[in-house]
Order: structure tokens, then C-alpha cells, then sequence
């Protein structure tokens, strides 16, 4: 039962990450720009808020803490993904470009940045975690539910889902989601009904940089102590889990679980039952989750279809 | 006088070409104002100044003799200005009900409010016979009906000038008749319409008066009740058109083309694309295919060149079987294909124009050697094909084809599969969205290589074309071959009633 | 009479495509060095313009052997760049070329280190033939998913990635492990890329009078001529033009009769191949050069290939250069650190250069109509 | 210099250019939480008491060429003493130890050889430095079964041989106290991670071993160790970390392995300005050279206390209990131990 509850809980670690940043990949694309540089925006989230963990322990700890590195993290992503809204949607960069150079840019950044600030020109940054919730009052006392979602839990968690649903109703039940999705589809049409297009696009990429910068946070603090200006690729998986997700919100959360849960068990199989005896060697299993999301996406593709405008740079004298 | 929009010496320019010079257009309220002239007349450029998707360098514009700015669509639905552009401006995987609504929704908190919407929506297409399903994906409603949703999102709009930027280039006979009949209620009720088509007969159908435009400059406007359609054509082409395509006796030869009871399947309904459908073209012969958009026609004629597979059937060229062969065997063997859709298939835009000359013979040892490409032999070919077709373009052989005009491009694909001389040549709508004089010029050329004995399948929406044009019409409803009939004998009447489905040929007779 | 027509092939050269292409890059490469010496500026006033004049030197900071040294460096980059910018002309992203690198590194590990047999020339051929057919075969995969069921090739190449780099581990493990560094084997000497007169050029004279050599060797002339063939392949053949018109539109590619699936498999197959030629030029540089490590890391060559590509415009010949030019700064930033820099300025140089190369779009434009001005301004005269 | 604290490279003497001590970085940062730091740490250490100019210097890539093109960089730069951590510099200074005899090494981990193994030398200018690893482990995992854990788990970074010396010294360690208290079994999982990096995936390992009932994980693999601490703080079990004191790291660090790296560089690096430079020479450093022990000051045992270390280390120094080392069995489930059953985990 342990395990059970072990697995469904690391299973979250690895899934809410790349369900929120997933997520924000979906709003930029669905507005019609592509952000390969997700990595580099969680990256810059991460280091930003976790270095503020950093600055403030000792004087707070907790959930607020959490709650205000966050926001630290969102602000980050948002900021720094305005660069790439400036090359992408101004300047009509090629958005590639553009994104790759800002994956660059962001670990040299962090770790240029701790070791100026820091004691030693160490680049890590460590942090307490104090973050943790043994047990929700109440919740964590229902059973196996509270054993799955309700111990050993993170708000970031709950804030993930919650981002899900939000996204859900902000993509298909508001003004602005339509008008977003309208600008990823068929911009000229968009902007012919008076719609602003690079405002709205805008507001995509923003919005991912901002989710992205909260993953790169999300991602760090359960699994780690200290931040090394790296969130292990994450952002790529996240990028991979939008298009396995085919760019639906409830898709990428099956995405994102049926990958995350590919990578625990994974991790986990010297305890599992089974896996533990089979005799195979840590590489194969560490290849799985990979090669099982091959092998989904072969029979799942077929209709996939990206939107359509997606990276290309919106003219308004283009025909 | 009481003008509701004067447009008053505007002009716009672009790199190179000043596509608007000093023009001055006044329409008055309640009134149907074409507006005519060629190919890259100017005729969008305007209406684009005026609907705030381009600003001119000069020239004022006023509504009810107040100077007013349009800077962008948004100013322009302020004013009461709609446009349905000529090139629809329609998400394709939205609904019907979405498209209208984008831009204009009802919300509450932000949150859409779909629900009054669709009312509104259904009571406007019931009040003017706008059939939709509010509820279908444009992805996969037939080009008429989205034609009606881009009115539908005007009316939505409550505007009171509507633009109609070449609305009857896609549609079916039928469907035409229809929207003159919208217009004109449209019209009765006090909204006042700008009308641009290269097509004369509907000018004279519904248009009070008519602005001709003719490479930028304005040449006059005119009553249309006191002007004939010669004179409006000489007044847009500067010289006279032929209407009438000339064209002797056919004589027919062996078949050279023939298809035997060919099925296509659809990916989603068990229901066919095509039907048991046979037909044989014979030498110097132009048969025409018939019949309203989306009974087939695309799929029949993508089952035939090979660009989807087939369920069942035969499609025999000069006897030999090819039902299995590949795109490039077809080609190699003497079939030439002018697509429907010139950017999906007719075209690679981001190839130069010489590069999209020789797309379908790159390949022969006249233009590579051992897997080189002999680009001096391509571009003399290619520069002999932009001459003997007078394909324009800014850079010559070397445009990228992007940015060549629509018409432009229309003609270089239709000289590309011309001058391959092809035993049997389909044409796939060769005409649509081009001017008189290019449209007479193709005509030509299908008729020239009827006469040099080749087989031509033509496959048309325009009931004119059809009738004209061709030696044989098959109509074809649903799926199937459902007339078989001799231009010279039948009425456009007759005609119309096969394509709808109303009368067809009793079963076994002979095709 | 001559000297106008002169002028005239001037201007004609100057408003050349090539040239105002390279000419934003090149403006877009001053804007980050710009930016370079902003942050230098920052982070240490004093050394910032001694640091700048070390990037600017950058290989020649150690004379001949240093410039060796980049050219080396810029071997591996030439060909992955290669490999992401084939895919781009051909209209694919590779971002798979990590994987495709290491499985091509432990296919030449494995012909270098086992097949012995093989006599001087023929062994390192054959190592490099095995990276490259191994490194195609890794591509070969999201090429099929791709044309025949419709598998973005992004996300089927980030997954081959991960796959290609556990499968090299356990691959070295199983076959080519020096347990005691945790590396592969050192390969045998029959399969060590020849110097091809290299030596003779990229050395430094020591002290004592004995001579310093730099590790290049004749795989940047390999990378050069297969840049080359690139070149000639994607430009000059019906095969190029076959698989440029399916990466712009695959459904006019299909009408004019060319297996559209086919070419797509090809280019993908073709862009893995030039990754794991380049991870087999990387590891047959010789006892003192490169050995595979065994770790969970993915391979940083084959996402630097991305920007090397981008920065050449995905041209092979551009690519050429582009890499050459990195390889070259980013040795000049590591003499940075005889300063008192944090080495990673130069990673943020870098990444400023590859920004400012996205606004090449307007510096042409910019570019075209100053030149344009001044054909008019001429023409008055 | 000494003045006031910077990065790197502080206290650059007046008129004098350049850096005197150097060191090259293994391919892992200078803050690796193992022997990059630990290095650099007793040169910081040594250099700002003796106010010398220092400065570290990173490769290009994890290559013999490249180690020397850092190696001759330093030189260029002033060195006069450089330091290398880890076995891949081992044919580095091989080869530079002969090119630079007016400069010397000090070279943690290893000892020269050349390529293929055949030769083996250490030239007057050269020091080599090893360490008895497995003794550091075995104090590890004495303790920890003596303080009252029985179920152990060892999560190395990769099977390099220092890394197989902690784990090997890990299991004899835990085997003799168990003989001692007369515990008739001991459950030790054993790992090698793979990687030197802290990642959920090593995360969730550790994770689901503590779920399956392990008590403490000795996680001897840099930072790795992170990712273990994490797992332990959610399950609260116990660390033990490695190389160098990590008990400020997480409250879940009940020990540390430590091997004496800062200790040993300072004292190399004191031999060398007093003109004692043991030239030549391999050392190893173990018990009898304080080059191993737990930090017993911040050490959370239980019952395990200062004297049964003493005595314990005591006996490690004089040499009355021999350990195997990773030269003596190829597998962990070779040492022969019958009370601590050893769970490869592949
Ligand atoms: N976005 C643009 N950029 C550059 N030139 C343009 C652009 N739009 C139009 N033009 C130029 O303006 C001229 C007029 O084009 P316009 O589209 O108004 O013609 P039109 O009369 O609508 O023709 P058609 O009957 O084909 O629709 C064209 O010759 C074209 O060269
Ligand atoms: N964006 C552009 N940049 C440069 N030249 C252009 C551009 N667009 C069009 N042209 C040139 O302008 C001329 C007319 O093009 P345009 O598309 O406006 O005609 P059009 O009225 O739309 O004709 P059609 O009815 O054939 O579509 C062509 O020679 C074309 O090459
Ligand atoms: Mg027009
Ligand atoms: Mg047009």
C-alpha cells in the first residue's frame, strides 16, 4: 500500500510540472506563437524564486513563503518571456531563433548571477523546504484517496490543477480564449473582426512564460534541496507532453500523468513488486517512459493536428 | 445628394505599384455600387482602405459628409462598415456560431454567453434565408455555406455598408441567384452595398450603378441600366472581349481516356464520395463535369490523378491501365491536371516562379543529368513559358511565387500543364478568380488543344463556362453521373434541374 | 567604362541575397558582442575591455595551436548544425540530434575499439560510415512515425533523445567500458582520425624547444566537404529540390508526382546521419581526445547544433562559418578566465549574438532599402 | 590579499602577475558537494592564511587534451603549484608532469599513468593522492548499524573506483557491527545512480526505497546526495552523506563520510612553500593520516558515541582491521559477507 501511495505521490512531482508548464506551451501556441525556450523560462523561474528562498530563510518559512516565491517565479517567467514576444510578435523573428536563444541565455544567466551575488562563486542555490504538508487536516484522513492526494503534498500541487481547470474554462468558455485560439487559427481573420492580433499574442506568450517560470519552481522544490541552473530538460518534456497532449488542456493532463507515471515507475522499480525480479537492467527501464510515449503517440496521431498559424509571424500585409 | 460613404482621391501605394491613384468613389444609401476591373485593378485595395486594413497616403474618406479615420476593422464596425472579403476570413476549426460571434461576443464576467447569441444568430438567417448549421465546423460545410456565414457576420454586426469583395467567385449558379436575392432585400431594407465582380451579367442583375477601376485609375462610374455589358467590359480592358468562346466542330477521335465504375469511400460516413462512376473522354473532345460544389467532383478527380486511393473501379488512358500507377507515372504516361486549390497543390509559394515551371518534369534529361539540375536550360524554358503565356510578376523567373497575384499564378500552373501537351489535360475550375481577358485567354488554350486532338476533362462550377466551353456534359449529383447531355441542345434551365437533383437519366442509359 | 561596370558588379554583389543575408548576420553578431561588453562592463569594470580584446582574439589567444584547437571544436558543431539545418530546409525540426550524436559516438566507439581487424585507413572509414548509418538509423524512426502516422518530430525526436542516450550507457557498458574512469574504451590507433598536415600548421612552439600540438585533425576536413556535398545536394540536384518541395508543401510535392513519404523518411534519415558522422568524429580524435562518458546526460553537441544552424541560416556553406565563428569566441571565453570573469559571460555573449540574429529579418529589410536609396541617390547623379 | 572575500583569484599580490596556486576543474563545477569542492576549499583555505594568489581554472571539455590546454592556460597564467581532483587527470599529469618540471602537482584521486595502463610514474615534481575511501565507509556504516539501523541502502553516482571503495567499506562496516551486536541480519540495497546530479528521478528512488522500509541511504554520488535528502525529509529518514560534512545541508544527515580532501590539499600544499614537497610520492590517505572520518560534532547519533568511534578509528589507523577495497572483488556481493545481505539493484 505504501508503494502504492509512493508512486502515486512522486507521480505528481514529475506530472504538475510538466502539466503547468504544458499548459502555458498550450496558450502561446494556441495564439499562434511557438516557445521552444519553455526550459530557459522555467530555469529563470526557478532561479529567481528559489534564490529568494534562499535570501528569506530565517525570517519566514512556510506556505507564504511558497506563495510569494510563486509569485516571484510567475513575475520572472512573464518578464523574461517578454523578450521573446518582442523578437516573435514585433520584430517577426523566426520564433526558433528566438527561443533557442534564450534556453541559452537563461542557465548562463543563473549561474552568472549566483556566483556574482554569492559567498564562495558557488552556483548553487540551496534551500530549506519547509514547504511540505505531511497531512491535510481532514483530507488526508479520508482513505486511500487522502493516502494518494492528501499526504506528502505540496499547494503547488492543488495550484496545478486548479491552473488546469482554469485554462480549461479561460480557453473555451471566455472572450479572450476564443480571440486567442482565433489568432493561432486564422489571424488575418482575427484581426479583420478587430481583433489585436499582437496584443493577444502577446498575452500567449506572456501567459507561458509565466506558467513556465511557475514550473520551474514547481519542479525544483519537491525533488531537491538546492538548485544547480537546471531543471533536467524538463521544459523539452513539457514542449513533447503539449504536442502528445495534441494542445487540449484535459489531453495534456493525461499527457503529462501517463508520462509522469511512465518516469515513477521507472524510477521507483527496484521496490515494485514484479519489476523488481525481472533481472533488467536500470537503463532499460530508465528508456520506458519514452519509449511508451512512442508507442501511444504512434497510435494516437494520426489526427493531430498543430494550430494552424503556430510560428508563423503575423503581417498584416501578408496574403 | 445623400452619400453614405464618399471615398474622395485616394490613394495607395505599394513597393513598386501604386494600386490606388486619386480615386474618388460616392455611394449613396439604400444602393447596390459594383465595383469592376481586371485583375490587380485595385478593386480590394480599396475596399481594405476603407474597411481600416490599409491606410492610404492620400485622399479623405467620409461618412454622411462627416470626415471620419478608420485605422482598423474596429473603426470600421463602429462606422456600420462590414466586409466579406475575397478570401473568406474564417477559422476552420471553429463553428459557424464561433466565427460569427469572434470579436463582437456577448459575455458575462468575460464568461461567453453562446446561448442569446445563437438566437440572434438563427433569427438573422431565418429572416433572410441564410441556411446555416450554427453548430458545424467550417472545416466541413461547403464553401456556399460559408459564404453565408461571412454575410451572417456582417448582419450580426448590424452594419448598414456591406462589402462584398468577389462573393460570387465560388459560388454555384444557384447559389448566385440566391445572394442577388439577399442583396437586393439587403438593399430594400436601407443597407447600402459595395459589389465587386469580373462578372458582367450579375452587374446587370442587381447593381445600380458601377465603378470601374482599370490598373489603379479610376475610370468613371456609370449607370448600370444605360450601359451595355460591351461597353462596361471595353471600359475595364481597354479594348473589346470576346464572350462567346469560338470554337469549330469537334472531331472526335479514339477514347483516350476512360473510368469504370470508379467508387471512392469517405475517411468518416460510410456513405461514397463517388459512386459507380463511368465516363469516357475521347480524342478531341472537351467533356465537362457539372454540378453544384462538393457532389464529388474533388474526389473524383483526386481518385483519378492518383491523390486518393480508390475502392473500386478502372481508369484506362489510351487503353492502358492505370488505376494503380503512381502521381508520377499518370504524368509521364499524358495526364495533365490543373488543380482546384492552386495553393495546396498547384503551387510550391516558396519556389521560385522558374522552380514551379518545371515541377512536374524537373526530372527528364532535358533539365538534369545524372541528378544534377541544369538550371540554364530551366530558366530559358521557364522564360519561354512566362512569354508565350504572359505570366507577370515583379522579378521574373526568379519571384517567388508567393508573391505573385492570384491570376498570375493561376497562369503559370495552367501554362506548366499545357505545355507538358498532355493526352488528356483535367482542368479543375482553370478560370476561377480571374479577369475577362484571362479568362478568355484560357478558354483559348483548352479549345487549342481540343483542336490538336487531345483529350480535355473540365470540371466547373460556372454554368457559362460549362456551356460554352464544352463539347459533352456529364452532371454529376451526390456522387453520381446523373446526365449526360449536348450543350448545344440543352438549356441552362434543364441544366440547373439535373444539378440539383431534380431529373436524371433513367438507369442503364448509355453514358 | 571598366571601372562603372566595376561598380556595377558592386552593386549587383551588394544586393545580392547572400550578401545581405550575411551582412545581417554579421550585424546581428556585433550586436551581441555589444551587449558582451555591457555585461563585462558590469560584472568586472576594470578587465571588461582587456576581457573583451580576450574574445575578440579568441583562438588566436594561443596562437597556432589555439586556432587548431577551434577548428576542432568546430568539427562536431558543423556537423550537427548540419544536421538541424538540413531538416530545417527540408522543412523538420530536428531537435533529435543529441541522440543521434552519442548512438553515432558508440558506433564509432565500437568499430574503433573491436573491429581490429581493419587495417589503417579502412578502420576509421568504416567507424565513421557505422556513426553515420547508426546515427540515420536513429532518425530513421521519427521519420516513419512522421510520414506514416503523423508523429510530430519534435516530440519523437526529444523522445529518441533520452532513448539513444540510457541506450549508449548500457551499450558501452555492455561492450566498450573502462570501469575504472567510468568511460568508454580508447579506441585502437588504426582508427584514430589522420592529421592530415594538420600538425604540421596548428602547434605551438614551447620553450624547450619541443612542440605542442593542437588536437585538430583531418575531421574538420571531413565536416568542410560534407558541408559541401550538403551544399551541391540541396541546390543542385533533383534530389534536393524533390526534398526542399516537400518540406515547403507536401501535398503540391505528392501532386507533382514525388513520394512525398519517401523524401521526408530521407531527410530525416540524412539529418541523423550527419549527427552521428559528427559524434564519430568527435570520439575517434585519439587517446588524448574525447571518450565516451557513461552518465545520464544528454548530449550538449547535438542542441548546439541549433544555433549554429540558425546563426547560418540553416545554409551548409553558412554553417560552415557559423560554427567555425562559435567555436572560435567560445574559446576566446575560455581564456576569459585568466581574468577574474565568470566563464559563463561567454554563454550569455552567445546567446545575445543568436537573439539579435532573430532580428535578421529587419536588419535586411534595412539593409535592402539603404541600398536601394542609394541606387536611386546614384542613379540622379 | 585575504582582505575581504571574492569569487576567485582574490588577493592578487602587488607587482606580481598572475595566479601562484591553481587548480583545474574536474568537468563538475567548483560547488560539486565532492571533490571539486572539497579541493578548492583547502586551497581557499590555505592560500587566504598564507596570502597567496589562487584561482581555478575550467576546461573545455572532459578530454586528455583538454585537461592539458587548462593545465598549460594556469601556467600561462602564473601557476606554480597546480591541483587536479579526480582519476580522469591521471594522464593529464602524466604527460604534463614532464612537459612543466618547474611547476608541480598535486593530484587528488589518482596517480600518473599513461594511456594504456602500461606506465606508471610519478616524477619528483608530482604528487599523488588517494584516499582509503572504503575506511570513511566503513565508519559509516559501523555507526549506523550501531546506532540501530538495520535496513541500509548505498546510492553511488557511478561505479568509478573511489565511489566503489565508499560503498564496499559501507557494507564491511555495517557487517562487523552487526557481528558485534549479534544481529543475525542486515538488509543493504545497493546502487549505482548513474549520474553525479540532483534529479527526480534519483529523487523518487530514494523516495520509494524509504517507502519500502530502508531506514538510511549513505548517498555517495555529489548531488545526488540532494535529491536523497529531499526524499528523506518527505519520508523523515535518515543520510548519510559523503566527501565532505553535509549535516548543514538537511536536518535528515545524520553523518558523513568524510575523506579528508581540504585536510590533505593544505598539507600538501604546506609541504610544498616549506620546501618539503613530497615529490614522487603516492600517499594514501587513511585513518593513520586523518584522512578519513565522521564529523562527529554534528553527527545525530543516537547511542553510537565519541568513544566507540575512537575506538573503532583507532583500530582502522593502526591497522588491525583490513578491509577489501575495490581491487579485491568485483561485485559488492563478492566481499563474502554472511549478516549483511546485499540487494544489487541494477
Ligand atoms: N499587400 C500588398 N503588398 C504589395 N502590393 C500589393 C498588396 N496588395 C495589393 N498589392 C498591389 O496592389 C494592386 C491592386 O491589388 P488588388 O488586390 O486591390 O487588386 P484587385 O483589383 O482586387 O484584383 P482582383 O480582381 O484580382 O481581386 C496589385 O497589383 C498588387 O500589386
Ligand atoms: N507582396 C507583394 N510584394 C511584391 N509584389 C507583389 C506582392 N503582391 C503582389 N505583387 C505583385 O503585384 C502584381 C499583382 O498582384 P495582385 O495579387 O495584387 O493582383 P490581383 O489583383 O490579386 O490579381 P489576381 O486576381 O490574379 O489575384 C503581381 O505582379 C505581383 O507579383
Ligand atoms: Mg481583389
Ligand atoms: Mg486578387
Amino acid at each position: 500500500m505504501d508503494i502504492l501511495f509512493l508512486v502515486v505521490q512522486q507521480t505528481m512531482f514529475f506530472s504538475i510540472p510538466l502539466l503547468i508548464v504544458a499548459l502555458g506551451g498550450v496558450f502561446t501556441e494556441r495564439g499562434g506563437v511557438t516557445n521552444i525556450a519553455l526550459d530557459g523560462m522555467m530555469i529563470m523561474g526557478a532561479f529567481t524564486s528559489i534564490l529568494f528562498i534562499n535570501k528569506m530563510h530565517g525570517s519566514m518559512s512556510g506556505q507564504s513563503l511558497l506563495l510569494i516565491a510563486i509569485l516571484i517565479a510567475v513575475v520572472t517567467g512573464m518578464v523574461f518571456s517578454l523578450l521573446h514576444a518582442y523578437a516573435s510578435i514585433n520584430m517577426k523573428a523566426d520564433q526558433i531563433i528566438s527561443g533557442t536563444a534564450l534556453n541559452m541565455f537563461a542557465p548562463a544567466f543563473a549561474i552568472y548571477v549566483a556566483r556574482m551575488i554569492q559567498a564562495n562563486g558557488v552556483q548553487q542555490i540551496t534551500f530549506v523546504n519547509t514547504f511540505r504538508i505531511p497531512k491535510v487536516p481532514l483530507l488526508g484522513d479520508i482513505p486511500l484517496i487522502g493516502g494518494f492526494f492528501f499526504r506528502n503534498a505540496y499547494i503547488t500541487t492543488y495550484i496545478g490543477l486548479a491552473i488546469l481547470v482554469v485554462s480549461v474554462i479561460v480557453l473555451y468558455r471566455t472572450r479572450f480564449g476564443l480571440r486567442l485560439r482565433a489568432c493561432g487559427e486564422h489571424p488575418h481573420a482575427a484581426d479583420s473582426v478587430g481583433i489585436n492580433v499582437y496584443k493577444m499574442r502577446y498575452a500567449g506568450v506572456v501567459i507561458s512564460g509565466g506558467l513556465a517560470g511557475l514550473g520551474g519552481l514547481v519542479f525544483v522544490v519537491p525533488t531537491s534541496t538546492q538548485f544547480n541552473a537546471t531543471v533536467s530538460g524538463y521544459g523539452f518534456l513539457a514542449l513533447a507532453v503539449m504536442i502528445f497532449g495534441q494542445w487540449k488542456p484535459m489531453r495534456v493532463l493525461f499527457a503529462a500523468f501517463f508520462f509522469g507515471l511512465m518516469k515513477t515507475v521507472a524510477s521507483a522499480y527496484s521496490v515494485i513488486p514484479v519489476l523488481n525480479t525481472l533481472g533488467i537492467s536500470s537503463d532499460v527501464f530508465k528508456m520506458v517512459p519514452f519509449i511508451a510515449t512512442l508507442i501511444v503517440l504512434a497510435f494516437s496521431s494520426k489526427t493531430s493536428q498543430a494550430p494552424r498559424a503556430v510560428a508563423i509571424p503575423y503581417d498584416k500585409g501578408s496574403r | 445628394m445623400d452619400y453614405i460613404i464618399e471615398m474622395l482621391n485616394i490613394t495607395k501605394e505599394f513597393p513598386g505599384i501604386i494600386a490606388n491613384d486619386d480615386i474618388t468613389l460616392q455611394l449613396k444609401r439604400g444602393e447596390i455600387h459594383a465595383l469592376l476591373g481586371e485583375n490587380g485593378a485595385g478593386k480590394s485595395t480599396l475596399m481594405s482602405v476603407l474597411f481600416g486594413l490599409y491606410q492610404p497616403e492620400k485622399g479623405t474618406i467620409k461618412k454622411e459628409g462627416k470626415t471620419v479615420r478608420i485605422n482598423n476593422p474596429n473603426d470600421a464596425n463602429t462606422l456600420g462598415i462590414g466586409m466579406v472579403h475575397q478570401h473568406f476570413k474564417l477559422v476552420h476549426n471553429f463553428t459557424v456560431l464561433q466565427n460569427i460571434i469572434l470579436g463582437v461576443e456577448t459575455t458575462k464576467h468575460g464568461f461567453l454567453k453562446m446561448e442569446e447569441a445563437r438566437e440572434r444568430v438563427m433569427e438573422l438567417s431565418e429572416r433572410y434565408g441564410l441556411f446555416i448549421d450554427p453548430d458545424a465546423e467550417i472545416q466541413d460545410i461547403t464553401v456556399g455555406m460559408q459564404q453565408r456565414v461571412e454575410i451572417l457576420k456582417m448582419l450580426y454586426r448590424d452594419n448598414e455598408i456591406l462589402i462584398f469583395d468577389e462573393p460570387t467567385a465560388v459560388l454555384t449558379p444557384q447559389e448566385i441567384e440566391e445572394l442577388m436575392k439577399i442583396m437586393r432585400e439587403l438593399s430594400e431594407e436601407g443597407k447600402s452595398i459595395l459589389f465587386i465582380t469580373h462578372k458582367l451579367n450579375e452587374i446587370k442583375a442587381v447593381a445600380d450603378r458601377c465603378t470601374v477601376l482599370r490598373k489603379g485609375k479610376l475610370i468613371g462610374t456609370i449607370d448600370v441600366e444605360a450601359t451595355s455589358k460591351e461597353e462596361m467590359s471595353e471600359m475595364m480592358v481597354g479594348r473589346r472581349v470576346e464572350f462567346a468562346v469560338e470554337k469549330g466542330e469537334a472531331h472526335l477521335g479514339e477514347p483516350a481516356f476512360e473510368v469504370r465504375e470508379l467508387t471512392v469511400g469517405d475517411k468518416h460516413h460510410a456513405k461514397k464520395k463517388v459512386k459507380d462512376v463511368s465516363f469516357t473522354v475521347k480524342k478531341g473532345e472537351i467533356v465537362c463535369i457539372a454540378g453544384i460544389d462538393g457532389n464529388g467532383q474533388s474526389e473524383l478527380v483526386y481518385a483519378i490523378t492518383g491523390l486518393m486511393p480508390i475502392e473500386k473501379g478502372q481508369i484506362l488512358l489510351d487503353g492502358k491501365d492505370i488505376t494503380h500507377a503512381t502521381v508520377r507515372k499518370r504524368n509521364r504516361d499524358g495526364m495533365s491536371h490543373i488543380p482546384e486549390d492552386r495553393h495546396k497543390h498547384g503551387l510550391v509559394l516558396d519556389f521560385n516562379l522558374a522552380e514551379n515551371l518545371v515541377l512536374k518534369n524537373y526530372f527528364c534529361p532535358d533539365f538534369q543529368h545524372r541528378g544534377f539540375l541544369k538550371f540554364d536550360k530551366i530558366y530559358e524554358y521557364a522564360d519561354c513559358l512566362i512569354d508565350r503565356f504572359d505570366i507577370r510578376s515583379g522579378e521574373g523567373l526568379t519571384t517567388p511565387a508567393r508573391s505573385m497575384s492570384g491570376g498570375n499564378q493561376q497562369k503559370a500552373i495552367v501554362a506548366r500543364e499545357i505545355d507538358q501537351d498532355p493526352d488528356i489535360l483535367i482542368a479543375v475550375q482553370p478560370t476561377r478568380g480571374l479577369d475577362v481577358g484571362a479568362i478568355e485567354y484560357i478558354h483559348k488554350k483548352l479549345v487549342a488543344q481540343r483542336d490538336a486532338g487531345k483529350a480535355v476533362l473540365l470540371i466547373s462550377l460556372e454554368l457559362e463556362e460549362v456551356m460554352n466551353v464544352s463539347d459533352r456534359i456529364l452532371v454529376i449529383y451526390e456522387g453520381e453521373i446523373v446526365g449526360d447531355l449536348d450543350p448545344k441542345t440543352t438549356t441552362f434551365q434543364e441544366l440547373g434541374l439535373y444539378m440539383s437533383g431534380s431529373k436524371r437519366k433513367e438507369r442503364g442509359e448509355a453514358v | 567604362m571598366n571601372t562603372e561596370r566595376f561598380k556595377e558588379r558592386g552593386m549587383l554583389f551588394l544586393r545580392s541575397q547572400g550578401f545581405n543575408r550575411a551582412s545581417a548576420s554579421v550585424t546581428a553578431i556585433l550586436s551581441g558582442l555589444l551587449f558582451g561588453l555591457v555585461i563585462l562592463l558590469i560584472s568586472n569594470p576594470s578587465q571588461a575591455f582587456d576581457g573583451f580584446l580576450i574574445i575578440m582574439k579568441g583562438g588566436f589567444s594561443t596562437g597556432a595551436k589555439g586556432m587548431g584547437q577551434v577548428f576542432y571544436f568546430a568539427t562536431p558543431l558543423i556537423l550537427t548544425g548540419l544536421s538541424v539545418g538540413f531538416a530545417f530546409k527540408t522543412g523538420l525540426f530536428n531537435i533529435g540530434a543529441a541522440g543521434q550524436f552519442v548512438m553515432g559516438a558508440f558506433a564509432a566507439i565500437y568499430i574503433g575499439v573491436k573491429w581490429t581487424f581493419l587495417p589503417a585507413p579502412w578502420h576509421w572509414i568504416v567507424a565513421l560510415l557505422g556513426a553515420a548509418l547508426i546515427g540515420g538509423l536513429w532518425a530513421l524512426i521519427p521519420g516513419l512515425l512522421k510520414a506514416y502516422l503523423n508523429v510530430h518530430e519534435v516530440i519523437s525526436t526529444i523522445m529518441m533523445n533520452y532513448i539513444g542516450m540510457y541506450m549508449a550507457n548500457m551499450l558501452v557498458k555492455a561492450t566498450v567500458y573502462d570501469s575504472r574512469k567510468n568511460l568508454s574504451m580508447i579506441t585502437a590507433e588504426s582508427s584514430v582520425l589522420p592529421k592530415g598536415g594538420l600538425d604540421a600548421v596548428f602547434h605551438n612552439v614551447r620553450s624547450s624547444g619541443t612542440l605542442d600540438y593542437s588536437t585538430v585533425n583531418s575531421g574538420i576536413y571531413i565536416a568542410i566537404v560534407v558541408a559541401i556535398i550538403m551544399y551541391v545536394i540541396l541546390n543542385k540536384t533533383t534530389f534536393g529540390y524533390e526534398l526542399k518541395a516537400c518540406g515547403f508543401n507536401q501535398n503540391a510535392s505528392k501532386y507533382a508526382g514525388i513520394n512525398e513519404k519517401r523524401s521526408m523518411v530521407l531527410s530525416m534519415v540524412i539529418a541523423g546521419a550527419l549527427a552521428g558522422l559528427g559524434g564519430g568524429l568527435l570520439y575517434l580524435s585519439g587517446a588524448n581526445g574525447r571518450q565516451l562518458k557513461v552518465i545520464d546526460v544528454l548530449a550538449m553537441e547535438g542542441f548546439n547544433g541549433i544555433p549554429v544552424a540558425l546563426l547560418g541560416l540553416s545554409n551548409p556553406i553558412g554553417i560552415i562559418f557559423s560554427a567555425i565563428f562559435i567555436s572560435y569566441i567560445t574559446q576566446g571565453g575560455n581564456y576569459l578566465q585568466s581574468m577574474d570573469f565568470v566563464p559563463e559571460v561567454i554563454d550569455i555573449i552567445v546567446a545575445c549574438i543568436i537573439y539579435f540574429s532573430a532580428f535578421a529579418l529587419i536588419i535586411r529589410n534595412i539593409i535592402t532599402k539603404l541600398l536601394k536609396r542609394k541606387k536611386s541617390e546614384g542613379g540622379e547623379a | 590579499g585575504g582582505t575581504e572575500p571574492a569569487p576567485e583569484g582574490e588577493g592578487e599580490g602587488e607587482g606580481e602577475a598572475g595566479y601562484e596556486i591553481a587548480m583545474i576543474t574536474d568537468i563538475g563545477s567548483i560547488d560539486d558537494k565532492s571533490f571539486n569542492q572539497g579541493t578548492w576549499e583547502g586551497i581557499v583555505a590555505y592560500a587566504e592564511e598564507n596570502d597567496i594568489t589562487h584561482k581555478y581554472y575550467k576546461p573545455t571539455e572532459q578530454s586528455t587534451d583538454a585537461y592539458l590546454a587548462a593545465i598549460q592556460l594556469a601556467v600561462d597564467g602564473g601557476a606554480k603549484i597546480i591541483v587536479t581532483p579526480g582519476f580522469l587527470f591521471e594522464e593529464p599529469i602524466f604527460i604534463a608532469q614532464e612537459q612543466y618540471p618547474e611547476v608541480n602537482f598535486i593530484l587528488i584521486d589518482g596517480n600518473p599513468h599513461n594511456a594504456d595502463y602500461s606506465v606508471f610514474r610519478t616524477d619528483p615534481n608530482t604528487v599523488g593522492i588517494l584516499y582509503a575511501e572504503e575506511q570513511s565507509g566503513y565508519l559509516a556504516g559501523y555507526a549506523a548499524v550501531k546506532d540501530g539501523y538495520t535496513k541500509l541502502g548505498f546510492m553511488g553516482g557511478m561505479a568509478v573506483p573511489a565511489v566503489v571503495r565508499f560503498g564496499y567499506g559501507f557494507a564491511q562496516g555495517a557487517e562487523a557491527a552487526a557481528e558485534e551486536l549479534g544481529i543475525t541480519s542486515i538488509d543493504l540495497k545497493y546502487h549505482y545512480t548513474g549520474n553525479f546530479d540532483a534529479t527526480p528521478e534519483n529523487q523518487t528512488l530514494a523516495a520509494s526505497w524509504y517507502a519500502e522500509g530502508i531506514e538510511v541511504i549513505f548517498a555517495a554520488g555529489g548531488l545526488v546526495g540532494n535529491s536523497v535528502m529531499s526524499a528523506a525529509e518527505a519520508a523523515e529518514k535518515a543520510v548519510i552523506g559523503v566527501d565532505i560534512d553535509q549535516s548543514i545541508e538537511s536536518d535528515t544527515v545524520i553523518t558523513s563520510a568524510m575523506k579528508g580532501l581540504a585536510a590533505s590539499v593544505q598539507s600538501a600544499l604546506d609541504a610544498y612553500y616549506s620546501g618539503s614537497f613530497p615529490g614522487g610520492e603516492s600517499l594514501i590517505y587513511g585513518a593513520d593520516k586523518d584522512g578519513v572520518q565522521l564529523p562527529m560534532a554534528t553527527s545525530k547519533f543516537k547511542t553510537f558515541s565519541q568513544a566507540d568511534y575512537d575506538k573503532v578509528f583507532t583500530a582502522l589507523a593502526d591497522g588491525s582491521i583490513v578491509l577489501k577495497n575495490d581491487t579485491d572483488a568485483e561485485s559488492a556481493t563478492d566481499l563474502g559477507l554472511s549478516i549483511v545481505k546485499i540487494t544489487l539493484v541494477d
